[in-house]
């Protein structure tokens, strides 16, 4: 399989951390000898599960829950359908762009440093036997994929009850393509890759891949798309604040997966990840919760929901290198912070992320990205800087790494809009609006009670 | 014949049919409506936003029944339905022109 | 423990997936050697959860969305009464019946091919300390028995609505007995079985032994039973389409479990299973989105989930030797095939299979039992087949066992259903049907909302 | 970092059953040699990530259903909101309250025995790189956690309905510190401890530490709290018996993350534990199934799912050393002793135990813990004893484990809500208790249905 | 013009819809309400308690109509939601002074 | 006194209310009803099947108020209920012979 070689995220990463972990055995080898531990495949199995269980049912009812009951189904299919469709790129030719390492080299900057080729196609020359890493390529090409499909997923919560069907999914589409494949491999492919070779940045579970990617896509979408009709003149109040608190608890454990599985072992980096993991979560949940009820008078279900998924955006990228009392820190801030963005924020500048996906998954994901800078010293717990770096080297090297992705989503997210919304409409009209996207969309009724 | 009109708070349902049987009313029709008036709503707060919902859960109960019954029936629910806070309803009676059983085609005090 | 021996369903299928993969170290002795692998038990461990997960809540709540409100406990009632009941009946006699191998010899045809010896009942002999493969046997008896407990469990979709509990319990035992044990036996006890060891037949989690079992069982049953009153006059609306799609998510990555749980370990064909599986799911639900797209002018939620639960149903005996591509080709069929079966067939024959058992796990059934005999064809990316044996032969055995297994349940079901009716009569009365099977059969009410 | 040593439950455990097993390469060992198994790391990263399920959104949703529609984000939050708070606590200072093993003596009884130290506190010295028993410590660390978690939640329901929100966060900090703690650590630190150690008690998942444990503090806390206003007098049925079977489903799956979790190892001790977990867990739900069927004439939703819980519950000890017909029993007894006190005990002594969080926990963990004693015996297919103690001496050393815990957990419990009491008042006014403490106490409605 | 009010059992909402349409009405509104009677409720069974609900489903058509409509109507309604047993329903008909289409400002019969 | 009943859109209730209080309408009780009528309904669709529901969201408004403030809030109701579609619903009036306010036992006007 010329140009297309099974060295990837793994090689990469596991090279930077075991850069970092220092006295560990060379893993960078890892990648060479083809052997799978069925210890580490049994967790990556397990953790390609759990992520796609964060998007189905988790997203979809944290979502689903948040919206008005006419609208549930269209938040519940438009998770299912971009699962689905997401598949099948990936299949196609995502895998290939995202994680082809053709052309790359360590410490060189050229075309492939920022995506990957297709001569991976359709999967080519991945069978039961191929190896990446120590699970079997087929594992980390799913697990993979899952990512692939949240990130899409996470962005329609901010044109949420009033994006056309039809243009969310062309939308979609175009944006995997253009801006998903090429950040995930500018932070993951490996050697030459911009971020995580080039710069040094660590983004262990996917900070800019995921959230500050489809955080910003949001923010531009909901711009774009245009407010729902009665925005801030009438209540609109979630249908089912049950169905978020599901769904934020099915995330919250999903979560793990996506964490603890990036290591891709089941190691003590996989161990920490988890637990890290779980103390940003409590600890942003528990700051949100105290927030609202100093300023708000009463700790709210659906605010206590959003700090825990405050938490976890911002310990993603940080899960691999920070420890406990970095992971403390990085909960409190992102739930600071998350908190004034998704309340004043927004309000301030009236644009209407429906549930928030700028706030909670861009400005978490931002703050988690420079964070987890400061959190890998040692001062902190964490693993350490790599040789030669300080933490005002590592903010750097974050910084840039957001800026980055801020600009090339935001820039892709304009134009896929700008042409989906020549092509067929952005937006619902005006009657399918008040009737509900449920009836007008897709036929149905969310709830027959009677 | 008359119809009575209750709209009474929600926990006093169970008071209001008992006193009701009391004075022999045997049947009833009973919505969840929402009523505003005088008694304040609640307010809700969801992340950034926060609303006032000025409509507080009520319950109507409806019967139909003959002239002389009245009386003692709006009389048993205004006593079983009174909190002696703002918001315990309102009590209206119309008149009836036909009432019809369906079972039986019984009609006006017989299909009571 | 004399006609009972703990070689089983492993061996058999290790052999031949052995066999197929060629390359790999002869398996086949895995069994004999009493070596357990932390990692694969690990996985298997994990799967079994998964699997128990797909009937509760996953199946329960699939179907119990699809149901009127006043018969959501009615279905939920059934799944949790199915599984305990099926864990209780496994563990007496199930077990033993499904997986004891006395008897048998590779090749020969004789009455253990069909049914196995209740020599292991009550689990004798079993301790923490037994192995089958390289799992603890108490692992491979759990693993096992979830596909015994979900099998039954997907039968109650057909007559939903109607059956009263007393008599579904009493057929689910009865077919359970006389149809699932049997035929998981022929599938999977190993040299000697008819269908895995005399036929070569390729089934690798349960296309026959599940799905087409349960389906013929399905649509049996509700032919026998009646179709609901006001069926075809009045509309029976799904009552929580968000239930059915957590439902069907829940399924989706349950099936992980089943799919890739069904290698017995956490190696390559595990990984590619999972693999295959995401790809026929997620081609199918897109295929019948769009077939709804196009033929009734709207996507809908619960049809993109019903093209799904297709896909993860038609995946399911081909998910050990189909690549991605043939789970595309499988997806794709599933989708189109059963779209016609739960539309058209339904409505030209008039029977009630309220949530299509047999539309989706009948037919899909049966489109992957075939196909799979296509797919494992390394011209579409899978493991091949067997030495001397081609794909029409491997078609053909295929057919073959998709034939005995039609027939077999089929009659058990017409027997079974035709003796409950006399015992204690299949169908609520009139009333009951009409103000519900939750008030009148089970004394509750699923919701009280104000 | 003195007085605080890495060794733990693992060890304690392990030892226990390694003495039993008898067969089996010393263990006790294991926890010298720091070398991680990738597969026993897989199982138990999964297996914390089930137990976290349990809580949220399992037991949330458990509760959440049973309670009316106006106070089911009361509970949902509390488990939430418990749920993060002892996630900080755990890692401030609780993990080394519960696991430090300073001072501690193999056969010595002193302070130690009861409670560890603070030296671990913020999980000093613990990275990716340190090691318990098999697994890295970090995973042990979380695992534990998620116990820690689920327990004071458990106690919730029997509050439900009514308790401030406040006095309920203030009542759960003192308990989990003063009861959960301690005797967490009695049962589980293995040499010098009280249960573990120097009374050889058997509760290999939690019995004493987490069941009897929280199921005491609810009866005195429903007491003490008081009534519901109307109960007794007019019905309080549940408002979604869907989100109650869902829960209960999702606690059955998570919970053999906790017993099968348990092993601290994917083994064969793992698998038994598992298998005996669906097996008392399936026979205690057919068990309330038909004594409601045979008692109230007709079998109930609620009842299947509780008499689940409650086989659930009693096999906890006993999962370690159990075998398939030591299950069977535990599951009977336990249904049947449960279903007697959440309908005739309650009823007798007119406590309104809402959830009967003393009724299936309380209760169906001292049946589990008495019942351990006795289904160790080889003679029912268990492990058998330790050198030189019979079924007398267990069952004996058992019993006074549950009095141990009953006094401690009754005491801590009656002083705790005291002094709550006093400090902010244990009890929402009549007003709201009356609205509903989800717009009270929170400012939200659970649903939006219109 | 005048008002009718029925109560009836809800799966008969269909066929009632049908035989008012046979006799010329083309409006109508329906709620779900609560009905107490004749008819008995149901028990329900919680794990300790059992209580039983007197309240029993039922749906309320309304629908204002001229005079000459009015007995037709009631007799296609009685005839369509007849079960013959118990707990069939009531029709009530009241006097309506006034009625209004919004979207024309018509007014009286012309609004109907 | 007069009782009047409107049936309208849902998402009106927030303006008729409000114009309700411009011209002093104090208390209402609200009912969420089905609607059927010329507008018709929608069309949903099931796997094998595909339904037509013509009944349509609607809400009722009903207040009970004195003689000469009646026509005043009708005029006021249809103002703000009209978008000029079909489907915008009608006013009813008709005569109520008591009111009591529960709380007081306050009666006919001063009951309102
Ligand atoms: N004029 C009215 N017409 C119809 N219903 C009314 C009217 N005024 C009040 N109501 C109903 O009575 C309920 C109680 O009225 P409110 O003014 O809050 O308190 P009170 O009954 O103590 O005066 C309201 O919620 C509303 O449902
Ligand atoms: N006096 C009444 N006023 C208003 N509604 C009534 C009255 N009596 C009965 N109803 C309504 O009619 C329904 C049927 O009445 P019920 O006494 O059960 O049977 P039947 O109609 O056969 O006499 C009741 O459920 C209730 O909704
Ligand atoms: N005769 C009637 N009696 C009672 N309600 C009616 C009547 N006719 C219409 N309605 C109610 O008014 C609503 C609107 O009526 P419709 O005929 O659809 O449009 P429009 O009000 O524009 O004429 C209906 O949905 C129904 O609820």
């Amino acid at each position: 399989m010329r140009g297309f070689s099974l060295t990837s995220r793994t090689a990469g990463k596991l090279a930077l951390i075991g850069l970092l972990l220092g006295g560990l055995a060379p893993v960078a080898q890892a990648a060479d000898e083809a052997t799978i531990s069925s210890g580490d495949t049994a967790w990556l199995i397990t953790a390609s599960a759990l992520v796609l269980f964060m998007t189905l049912p988790g997203l979809a009812l944290f979502y689903g829950g948040l919206v008005r009951a006419k609208n549930v189904l269209s938040v519940l299919m438009q998770c299912f359908a971009i699962a689905s469709v997401m598949t099948l790129l990936w299949v196609v030719y995502g895998y290939s762009v995202a994680f082809s390492t053709g052309g790359m080299e360590q410490g060189v900057f050229n075309l492939n440093s920022l995506v990957g080729g297709v001569g991976g196609m359709f999967l080519r020359g991945i069978g039961p036997d191929s190896v990446s890493g120590t699970i079997p390529e087929a594992v980390f090409v799913m697990f993979q994929m899952t990512f692939a499909i949240i990130t899409p997923a996470l962005i329609v919560g901010a044109f949420a009850e009033r994006m056309k069907f039809k243009a969310m999914m062309l939308f979609s589409v175009i944006w995997f393509t253009f801006s998903y494949l090429p950040v995930c491999h500018m932070a993951w492919a490996g050697d030459g890759s911009l971020f995580g070779d080039l710069w040094g940045v660590l983004d262990f579970a996917g900070g800019t891949v995921v959230h500050i990617n489809a955080g910003i896509a949001g923010l531009v979408a909901c711009i774009m798309v245009g407010k729902r009709l009665g925005y801030g003149r009438e209540p609109i109040p979630p249908h089912s604040v049950p169905f978020t608190l599901i769904g934020a608890s099915m995330l919250w454990v999903g979560w793990f997966g996506f964490n603890a599985g990036s290591a891709l072992k089941a190691d003590g980096s996989a161990g920490m990840a988890m637990l890290v993991t779980q103390i940003a979560t409590g600890t942003a949940a528990v700051t949100w919760m105290f927030m609202e009820w100093t300023f708000r008078g009463l700790p709210t279900a659906v605010g206590i929901a959003t700090g825990a998924v405050a938490g976890l955006v911002a310990i993603t990228p940080a899960s691999g290198t920070a420890g406990p009392v970095g992971a403390i820190l990085i909960g409190f801030a992102s739930a600071l912070i998350c908190y004034i963005a998704a309340t004043k924020l927004k309000a301030r500048f009236g644009y209407d992320d429906s549930l928030d996906v700028f706030g909670v998954h861009g400005v978490g994901g931002i703050v988690g990205a420079v964070l987890t800078g400061v959190c890998a010293s040692t001062a902190l717990q964490g693993v350490g800087y790599a040789e030669g770096v300080g933490m005002g080297a590592q903010v750097f090297a974050q910084i840039k790494s957001v800026l980055v992705t801020v600009l090339w989503s935001g820039g892709v997210s304009v134009v896929g809009l700008f042409l989906v919304d020549k092509l067929v409409g952005l937006r619902a009209n005006e009657e399918m609006e008040t009737i509900g996207l449920d009836l007008t969309e897709h036929g149905e009724e969310g709830y027959h009670l009677a | 014949m008359k119809k009575i009109e209750a709209v009474i708070k929600p926990f006093r349902l169970e008071e209001v049919k008992e006193a009701l049987a009391e004075v022999g009313v045997e049947g009833m029709t009973v919505t969840e409506v929402k009523g505003f008036g005088r008694q304040r709503g609640h307010t809700e707060i969801y992340r950034g936003s926060e609303y006032t919902v000025d409509f507080v859960p009520k319950i109507k109960v409806e019967m139909v029944l003959s002239d002389e019954r009245c009386e003692p029936a709006v009389a048993a629910i205004v006593k079983a339905a009174r909190t002696g806070k703002i918001g315990d309803g309102k009590v209206f009676v119309s008149a009836v022109e036909t009432a019809v059983r369906i079972r039986t085609g019984d009609r006006e005090e017989a299909a009571l």
